[in-house]
């Protein structure tokens, strides 16, 4: 054990995901954890681990002196944030560095820069980079964003100013949702950022949301690494994404790298970074915002492009080159689901719990990160994505056929996830075609997927016979109120499965 | 053994009678005779195949409800599975006649952050009545119907489990 | 159903391997199945199963009728064979084209030419391929063998004419070994490959086994996809596989692939297929023998050439034209490990039953390929490998440091596996330098690695808690008979497992 | 509670005390204090959180024959771990002194291929005297002592599980 040591301050699957890359360097990963996660997969793969509070993530993982003090505690001298909770917290970083530790991430300055979704457009807007019209200092008030809504139009779109991730954010339509929105959004930014400043922007519609991943090191290079489509998201989240998009041209993609490394040398950018763009349906984009942090998507590009970017930023952060000698050539196509505790047939709500039963996919082009295993426990306290789901293929239709097979194979039992969401989802012929926006969702409508008859017959012999070996202690008990049709699903039963008559 | 099985949006439940048990099944479905080879491979997990070599690999759980939740590739859904001896002792008893809903419960688990009512209030049906977080989302609970709150049963920091009573209406209110 | 079903004459990690190739092309499954495999993962994921048997694989896996019995129940239209099995029985294969099938691999002349390794040997002669000196028709005593080594010298190989995948092979050392090297080559020859046909050959000692990948399709095109370097064996059984070999500068990897495809020509090749070279310290390399029919060791082409071989092989037995435009161009290194179901600590005895937990390594450029999942049980009856580790890294560097994280995060309990001796075998300064041959692992010796004190500590106590909470259940029972030191492992655990004093 | 734990290899066992179970145990091992935090995250697979931080996750398995298979990151080991009661007893009874071999078992189920001996025969140490078949590999089954076969109790073709009796010896022909 002696070699170094790297504290994550995060949890779920990006904490092991970055175990993952510290074992690949030789280093030694520390975990933190909130009394809620005692018994994480994150914990169970760390080399040390430090308790730092109450299940609350104000109580935990957003608190700098906790896990500064976990840091001395084991000797940690390198902290990875990971993404969400303190990744994107300019303060944090520098207390961080001035405690003699090494952050891996941009410099404080940088993330400060970015962070603030004001300074960044300010800041994009000297550099000459297109903007989306918005306000450029937090909403004191509620009239000051019903002002912006009058001189603009609507619809808005407010966010937090600490935000990102798409948390937080919300659309108002007209003058008379303002207040309503105004106080929830600043809440719930309150809650998940420790920071309440919101701000709104013009909400352009029909756009897709296009991002590009840049990769910068201490002796200055900038490079960028291919685009991603992230364009279907739900209550403004990203639950699916892309590498490279299918509505970007490669001259279009020359352009908006173009652009990102010039975002990102503006504010002399080290380490792995993600500039957003709008792209509007004739082709332009707009400045978004960027992420001073690692990506849930980051798989996407690193299946394409063949690095390991959390990799590069340990070793960045380090002081080290990055690895790649000259900037790679993309390879085929990835596609990136986000599986969620959440139970799309019942308006995607909320299923923590323990997950009695959980099968992987497998196989060529499969990559699955997630942060718990068989029997473990989803909390109730955390961001809901439980794993991710990421394929590769030759092409984008080889990587859907891949994904729709990787949903098919997947298996888990004792919570609900948005995996049947995604399997309806991907018979989507827009979605196929890649005719989408970021509204794309907020208009459509999951059904669940009526089961193949004799899937119905073969599941109630199974129970039958379940009931008939176990019946004293799994006898199926009493009844609830039922519907109107008849069980028509039977009928063709004898076609399909095996019957004699 | 007799069975009656109800699929969810049907009313009326078919009879399955099972013949022979595992491996060697044989169960009738209506009309239908169907048999076939079945094996349990681990606790709930099943793998059928048919006469005609249809292979069907199912993990059915029975829930704390008494229904049956069943997973196979690509296919999750519910039914529920009566003996004949409860079937017809819910038929008697007339245990499915709709009840008028006395109180609120949680959909699912969560922290309430606030309430928006207090006891003597009237609301209306889908009125705001408490906000619930859960997964770092603020999810609106609405009231299921027109009354006055009798009582709230729950306070904002609280942490509640799915069907917790979160708060209860005065009898004949609506 | 209505999609076209394929059957799968082969059970496994590569019958799994198989269905997940279906379903990326919306192929339906047919599994076959021996009263040993009623309850197996192959099983289980495919749409149709057919029982076909006892146990032992003569009474099922190895009998062509009831395979054709069970395509015809179940209306499957394709065949793959996987490996081992009746992969590469010519007759099969002409019996599963006169039943009207597509036969998934190359026709049954390639595959009699090319499968028995004298018939092969003469064609490639008379195509001026060097090989090694060899017998050129089967021996039909020992006395012919032992005539062999008199004009050749020893050591000798003794090879099954049918045979293929290591299975088989013994190393005669002098003529006194001659007479019951023979009698138990030929016995193993039969029972594995229903066919006791042996012959033998000079064994060039410190030589490398390099292979090359070639893909043929109906057009006539026949392409290389690099080589494999599969030099380390343990009794002629390959057990960890890179692409591509270090031992291969892009001169002779030409060379090599030229010759591959050459050889392929030689004999009409459509499919997947491998020819396997010896290549010699001096940089000379011979042909071996052609394997007609997917390899164990696939996978870490496909990783490095981004390419689906087994979709190829489909595609490619339906008509179609492979699907790479042009020849993919190299990215990466791979390495895979097959881990067998064997005890490294008590002279690799197998060790089938039941796998009790299983946890599957995950993460960036990890792909695991297996047969079993949690709970499944690993027959006595058939090959011990139960899966495949395979990683990809940017560099040959980065994916061992990737296979020892890999190999360090899986855990298999219930069985004993291969993983420790990997552990071992990947700290070894010639492994880690690629200095090796194909008797490397013959004077390797596996040493259980003494477990850290604080790992022994924490076991301990975990044990002793455990004992204390369920004594009933699981309270330890009578003793052993012990050995000689002292507990000195216990010395140092105060300094670096949280200690009082 | 008070242990006695062995390693492999290793003749005398240490105490190993618990004076606190978990989740905040406390134990001693000779003359040092272990302090943590313990929770059994499923049966039997345990993470265990030291004074200093050092996190270990080890799962353990009570074997058949009394011993514990502990797997951790990289490291799969045994032990044996006897409460004192236990310990006692068996060296009271001289459970420990070592006894001939009277019979040879299968070290590893397979299949029996062939049987080299007959009952009367006289074996020398390590001679073949069987061929075992397991996943597709031939193994050469050596007699463990030289002496006299009494009786041969598998016959070729036969399925054997580990431990069972293959043959026995003739007492004292050594």
């Amino acid at each position: 054990m002696n070699s170094p040591r790297l504290l994550i301050a995060n949890r779920g699957e990006i904490a092991v995901r970055i175990i993952r890359a510290c074992r690949d360097l030789g280093i030694s990963p520390v975990a933190v954890y909130s009394e809620a996660d005692r018994g994480a997969l994150h914990v169970r793969l760390s080399d040390y681990a430090v308790a730092i509070g109450p299940p609350p993530a104000r109580e935990s993982y957003l608190v700098p002196d906790r896990i500064l003090a976990a840091a001395k505690s084991t000797g940690a001298t390198l902290v990875h944030p990971g993404f969400g909770f303190l990744s994107e917290n300019a303060d944090f970083a520098r207390k961080v560095q001035e405690a003699g530790l090494t952050w891996v991430g941009p410099a404080p300055a940088s993330i400060a820069a970015m962070g603030s979704k004001t300074e960044s457009r300010q800041r994009m807007i000297a550099a000459g980079v297109p903007v989306v019209p918005g306000m450029t200092t937090p909403a004191a008030n509620a009239d000051e964003i019903a002002a912006f809504g009058r001189a603009n139009g609507f619809p808005l779109l407010l966010k937090a100013a600490a935000g990102g991730g798409g948390k937080g954010m919300r659309v108002v339509r007209a003058e008379s949702e303002v207040a309503e929105a105004f106080a929830r959004t600043r809440s719930e930014a309150k809650s998940y950022f420790a920071d309440d400043r919101i701000y709104a922007e013009l909400l352009v519609e029909g756009s897709r949301h296009v991002e590009v991943q840049i990769l910068g090191d201490a002796t200055g290079r900038v490079i960028a690494l291919g685009e991603r489509e992230c364009s279907l998201q739900r209550r403004h989240q990203k639950v699916l994404e892309e590498c490279p998009s299918a509505a970007v041209s490669p001259e279009l993609r020359a352009k908006m790298e173009e652009v990102a490394v010039a975002a990102g040398k503006a504010v002399n950018y080290v380490s792995a970074g993600t500039v957003e763009f709008l792209l509007a349906k004739d082709g332009r984009f707009f400045f978004l915002e960027m992420n001073t942090r690692i990506q849930v998507e980051h798989p996407v590009t690193e299946m394409v492009y063949g690095v390991d970017l959390v990799v590069e930023m340990i070793r960045i952060a380090r002081g080290e080159p990055m690895s790649l000698k000259e900037k790679p050539a993309p390879r085929g196509h990835a596609i990136q689901c986000r599986i969620y505790a959440e139970d799309p047939a019942h308006g995607f709500a909320p299923s923590p719990g323990r997950i009695r039963r959980l099968r992987r996919p497998q196989g060529p082009g499969i990559r699955v990160d997630s942060g718990v295993e068989d029997g473990d426990v989803v909390p109730l306290d955390y961001d809901p994505m439980v794993a991710k789901f990421i394929v590769w293929g030759q092409d984008r239709a080889e990587a859907l056929r891949r994904m729709r097979r990787v949903l098919s194979e997947a298996r888990v039992e004792g919570i609900e996830t948005s995996i049947p969401f995604f399997l309806s989802l991907l018979e989507d012929p827009d979605v196929v075609a890649n005719r989408v926006s970021t509204q794309f969702l907020d208009d459509w409508k999951y059904e669940p997927k009526r089961p193949p008859e004799d899937v119905v017959a073969a599941s109630v012999i199974a129970a039958a016979l379940g009931s008939m070996e176990g019946a004293k202690k799994r006898r199926p008990g009493a009844a609830r109120t039922g519907g109107e049709a008849g069980l028509s699903a039977w009928r063709n039963a004898r076609m399909s499965f095996g019957v004699r008559e | 053994m007799k069975f009656q099985v109800r699929m969810p949006g049907q009313s009326e439940g078919r009879t399955v009678v099972v013949t022979a048990g595992a491996p060697a099944f044989e169960a009738t479905l209506e009309n239908a005779v169907l048999t076939g080879d079945a094996l349990e491979v681990r606790d709930g997990v099943w793998s059928l195949v048919g006469l005609d070599g249809r292979q069907i690999e199912v993990s059915v759980a029975f829930q704390k409800d008494g229904s049956v939740r069943a997973s196979a590739a690509g296919a999750l859904f519910g039914f529920e599975l009566l003996d004949e001896l409860t079937a017809r002792a819910l038929l008697t008893t007339g245990g499915r006649a709709a009840k008028k809903v006395r109180h609120l419960t949680a959909a699912m688990p969560g922290r309430v952050l606030r309430v928006l009512v207090a006891a003597g209030d009237r609301v209306t049906q889908g009125q705001p009545v408490l906000v619930l977080e859960a997964m770092k989302m603020e999810n609106e609970v609405k009231s299921p119907r027109e009354g006055v709150v009798a009582s709230v049963e729950s306070v904002a920091g609280q942490a509640v489990s799915q069907g917790d009573v979160l708060l209860r209406f005065e009898a004949g209110s609506e």
